[in-house]
């Protein structure tokens, strides 16, 4: 273990199913704009791929602020999924990314099976600029009265069921921690055809302003990331690599190259890295330096090599 | 441009004024580049802490290109502004900036500044400036008593007779808010006059409500919780105006907007 | 709001249903050991109740260390529940306890309804000495293969049932935060004929040993508690508080008094202290003293005058 | 019982290794009842932070009775202990303590102390009670390189002849483990010898196998990760020699505990 056995041949990259990346470490959506805002901080083309910000069919304008709380080692948003919607990403947003070569995953979001579905479809026509498509299943559900689909392992399934239908491009399923159990939700996007999961999105909190006696959050409620929540979703990553044979990718509360360590150990094939950015924004390629280094140290060849059996 | 995202160090480090502070650190490039009315992030957090998590915004209050230094006034109102003020000259602190949008350099016609409370802070950076191309305006600046103001205009050297000041509660120049001198400035002037002001929301919206019509142009800076200050997380929304729900986001599309682009 | 009107004449009373507390501040089980280890640092009879260590029917020695682990502005512990049995606890805590006039609130757990069921027995001997048995429904339900009844409506349901029947003491039900829908829970525990309930438990986290490769903890699973989980109890006790009519205990990371007073204005009618106690032995009395001159600044009269409507 | 919970002053801050400092404490009544082998707990975060959110636990290494100080070593390995190395003399920092049980004092027949790593601290608050009683001990310290001793007695005003000195790379006293020295005491001993030692497992076991029935007596002090330090939490156990899954907890039943009591 203490031994140092520098290595000059490590294999960084991975693939998630059908989805290649040059490295493990992924920009998380919301964390990182659509990429271009990070420019003057990170070499985007050194990192595994970017995630952009959530998008809808339509343009959003997001929740009333505030939007935006720090926490205990922990930050709180209800930015309300603010988004350009889906025509002007391709047209004003993509268009950058593909020419800067830049791995691009395009995360997605709707309030029916059926907005999935249409979302899928349109980006199916860039199918070679994109790289792959993450389901955020956290959302409300308006037929299922506004529970989110990621809650439930049908509501899960339904959706995952019918956009791996509509499309060529991989899909990640992004799982929603506020479940009584990750595995079985795991494995419902398993079932119905995904290609990756990725975990954890941010868990439901809120804070009060006690001066003004009501809600902090313009929204009342938020979701909480950051290091605060570093435990519960490296507990949930455990578990729903566990459960699944499909790749997994681990998010929440990584900040610095061992917390990537950890979540790799606990068997993701890949990271995401949100809250950090927002911190600090060069934090991932640190993050990936960090790892490298520390792979080399201790003779670790490649990714999954971390993992703990 | 110019964006610095890097540990600077702290050179000077003193208190002005009750929990006022003006902090002094060595980033030259930021000195260089940076304009009125920009800000820039600084981390508050121990070396191997992860709490406070997030950095603080200030405004730039001055800078001095000579010793290749920038200098923010802050109050200790929280846990970050706290932390910061323990600090000794010779700390590191991560640095990201400058930031955002400043105000307008080239006006014509008269021009009036407004600061209140420590959103004098950009109000003198602007003032130093014009000052420094030759221009001239009418500088107003309020505070709570007239020890917030006294040690921070040394700090910043800038002469009491240069500007007017208002107090709340008469220890220095005029008692009152800073919408006194400014109603009589405004009784006095043509349309042609630009106000750029900073300040607690309630006075950039009484500001807001005395200027209406009389001005051809009012900026403001605003406030709001940031996360990143540039631009990734959304999460510096602002409502603009008009009946549509849309929002601004102070950090890149300000903090300095035309008064007629949002509610104040 | 920014007035003082300093008021001599608050009332710092509660009633949780039949369970009346001196004031609302309660020291949370597992953190405060069996009372009497505190009596250097706080004065017990000062505060609400004390929630004594976790009982089980027989003695337990706990799980292999390591037990505990510092998480960013949290703890993970995985103390497995160790405990002197009820037996000893009647003979050799409960006295002290009693002797002292301390308002007690027992913890218990089991691994099936009939070991709740004994407990409250046993326990009903001394409903003198006792002002509630707080149950905690995070335990491994040994019939439903090990998932905690606390994390199913009907489990939660089936062992509170069972317990009213069998003592007069108060039943607190205690639920666990691994949810997906907490007011599912809070509601079963009210059809079953819960007195009052205290949330939250601890969240299910883990950390890694990344030079041993191997889970840090000696259980691999923790309990996560402190300021890290606070927005996210914070967030439970609000929707408990709207599902249920029987009192709320808010409990989660609340290190200072403004998170006492987010607590209650979220809902609660009375909170627990519980990790700030293991930092600084003190902290409930600190806490006890900011909320009181919280509510006298601000002219509340009364702990249910802060709640958000 | 005196048991402190209160924030006390830094008053003696100095590096005295590589990564090692000792670090002096204003706290009177500490000093005044603390005895060989007790521990403090110590709150290293800044004050309206969060994080690190435990106190971190060190051995008493010596008092000063004059200046109503304790003395403490470290060495920086983590996040709590690099934050500790920061702050300046005149720094508040919350101190509990002192805890736990110590060494036995009154111990019939030959006493050998052993000391490794940072093990040394309590061995020298030890070495310095016997002393100063007027008894005598046979006292052996052992690191990893001269430099990570000689500042430490130094420090402490234990003079080199006084002691038996190992390092591993040989740079001060004699090369090799303490077990080295151990051993030729014990070679030389009848029964009635009591040993007294702290210093990382891998030591403590190796001076259990050593000793193993030719001492009376062998105290250990060992340790764990702590939350409280004083017996609420249940965290700091350590398995019990014997059949039965039984535990002892460090902070309370030790963390000295007769070697006999518990698996090493
Ligand atoms: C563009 C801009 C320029 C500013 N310039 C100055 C300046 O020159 N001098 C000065 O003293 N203050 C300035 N502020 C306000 C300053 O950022 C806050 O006072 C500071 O962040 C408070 O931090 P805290 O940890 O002490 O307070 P806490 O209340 O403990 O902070 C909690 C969280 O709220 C945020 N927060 C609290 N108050 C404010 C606020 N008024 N605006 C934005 N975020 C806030 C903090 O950043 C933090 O994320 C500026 C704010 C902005 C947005
Ligand atoms: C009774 C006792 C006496 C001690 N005396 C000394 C002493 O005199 N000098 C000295 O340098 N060290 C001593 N230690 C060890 C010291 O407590 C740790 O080195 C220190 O807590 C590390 O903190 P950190 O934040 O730098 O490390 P991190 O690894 O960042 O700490 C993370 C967590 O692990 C805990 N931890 C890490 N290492 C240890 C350890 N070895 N023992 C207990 N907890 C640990 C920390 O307290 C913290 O809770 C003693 C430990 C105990 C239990
Ligand atoms: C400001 C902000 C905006 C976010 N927006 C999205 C989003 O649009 N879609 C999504 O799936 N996740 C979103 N997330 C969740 C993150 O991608 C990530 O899952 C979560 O923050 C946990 O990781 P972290 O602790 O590293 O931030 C957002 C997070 C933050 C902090
Ligand atoms: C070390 C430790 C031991 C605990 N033991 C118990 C227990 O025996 N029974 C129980 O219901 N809760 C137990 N808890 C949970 C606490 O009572 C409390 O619900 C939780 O820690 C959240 O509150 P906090 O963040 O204020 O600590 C324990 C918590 C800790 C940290
Ligand atoms: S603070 Fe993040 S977008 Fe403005
Ligand atoms: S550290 Fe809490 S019981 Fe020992």
């Amino acid at each position: 273990m203490g031994e140092i056995r520098e290595l000059s041949d490590i294999n960084l990259e991975v693939s998630l199913g059908p989805i290649r990346l040059k490295n493990p470490v992924m920009l998380a959506s919301g964390t990182c704009g659509y990429g271009r805002e990070l420019t003057p901080h990170l070499d985007l083309n050194s990192i595994g791929a970017v995630v952009v910000k959530g998008i809808s069919l339509e343009p959003r304008p997001g929740n009333p602020p505030p939007r935006i709380f720090e926490t205990p080692c922990g930050l709180l948003n209800a930015i309300g999924l603010e988004n350009v919607g889906v025509k002007a990403f391709l047209t004003e947003k993509l268009p950058w990314l593909k020419d800067q070569g830049i791995s691009t995953v395009v995360n997605i979001l709707g309030n029916s099976v059926e907005e999935y579905k249409r979302l899928c479809s349109i980006l199916s026509e860039e199918s070679q600029s994109i790289l792959a498509i993450e389901i955020n299943v956290s959302c409300p559900n308006v037929k299922a009265g506004g529970v989110a689909f990621g809650r439930t392992p049908e509501g899960t399934y339904e959706v995952v069921r019918h956009v791996v239908e509509v499309t060529e491009i991989p899909i990640i399923v992004k799982l929603s921690p506020n479940v009584t159990d990750i595995t079985s939700i795991a494995q419902a996007a398993q079932d119905a055809g995904a290609h990756a999961i990725s975990l954890i999105n941010t868990i439901l909190a809120m804070a009060i302003d006690i001066e003004k006696k009501r809600p902090l959050l313009g929204n009342t409620f938020g979701g909480l990331s950051g290091p605060a929540i570093k435990p519960i979703a490296l507990r949930m990553v455990w578990e729903a690599h566990r459960a699944v044979d499909i790749p997994v990718i681990g998010i929440g509360g990584i900040s610095t190259w061992k917390d990537a360590v950890e979540f790799l150990m606990a068997g993701a094939s890949a990271i995401q890295i949100g809250t950090a950015t927002l911190v600090e924004p060069g934090s991932a390629k640190k993050i990936l330096d960090g790892l490298t280094r520390f792979m080399r140290q201790k003779g670790y060849r490649e990714v999954e090599a971390l993992w703990i059996d | 441009m110019v964006l610095v995202d890097r540990k600077c160090k702290i050179i000077h480090h003193s208190q002005v004024g009750p929990e006022v502070y003006v902090l002094g650190i060595d980033a030259v490039d930021v000195a260089k580049h940076a304009l009125p009315g920009q800000f820039v992030m600084i981390g508050v957090r121990g070396k191997s802490a992860f709490d406070p998590l997030l950095r603080r915004p200030f405004s730039i209050a001055w800078t001095d290109h000579v010793k290749g230094m920038i200098f923010i006034f802050y109050r200790v109102v929280g846990r970050g502004t706290r932390l910061l003020s323990e600090y000794m000259p010779g700390t590191g602190l991560e640095l990201l900036g400058p930031l955002g949008r400043g105000f307008s350099l080239e006006v014509s016609g008269r021009r009036i500044l407004v600061g209140g409370g420590l959103g004098i802070a950009p109000i003198i950076f602007l003032y130093k400036w014009i000052k420094a191309s030759g221009a001239s305006a009418t500088c107003i600046l309020g505070a709570r008593t007239g020890d917030e103001l006294l040690g921070a205009l040394k700090a910043s050297d800038i002469s009491l007779e240069d500007v007017i000041i208002t107090t709340e509660d008469g220890s220095l120049g005029k008692k009152g808010l800073v919408t006194g001198p400014l109603a009589k400035c405004l009784d006095h002037i043509g349309g042609d006059a630009t106000i750029q002001a900073c300040g607690p929301a309630p006075m950039l919206k009484a500001v807001s409500n005395l200027s209406n019509h009389k001005v051809r142009l009012l900026e403001v800076s605003l406030e709001s919780y940031m996360a990143c200050g540039i631009g990734l997380c959304l999460g510096c929304a602002h409502k603009k105006r008009g009946d549509s729900e849309e929002y601004v986001h102070i950090c890149k599309d300000g903090p300095v907007f035309d008064a007629r682009d949002v509610v104040l």
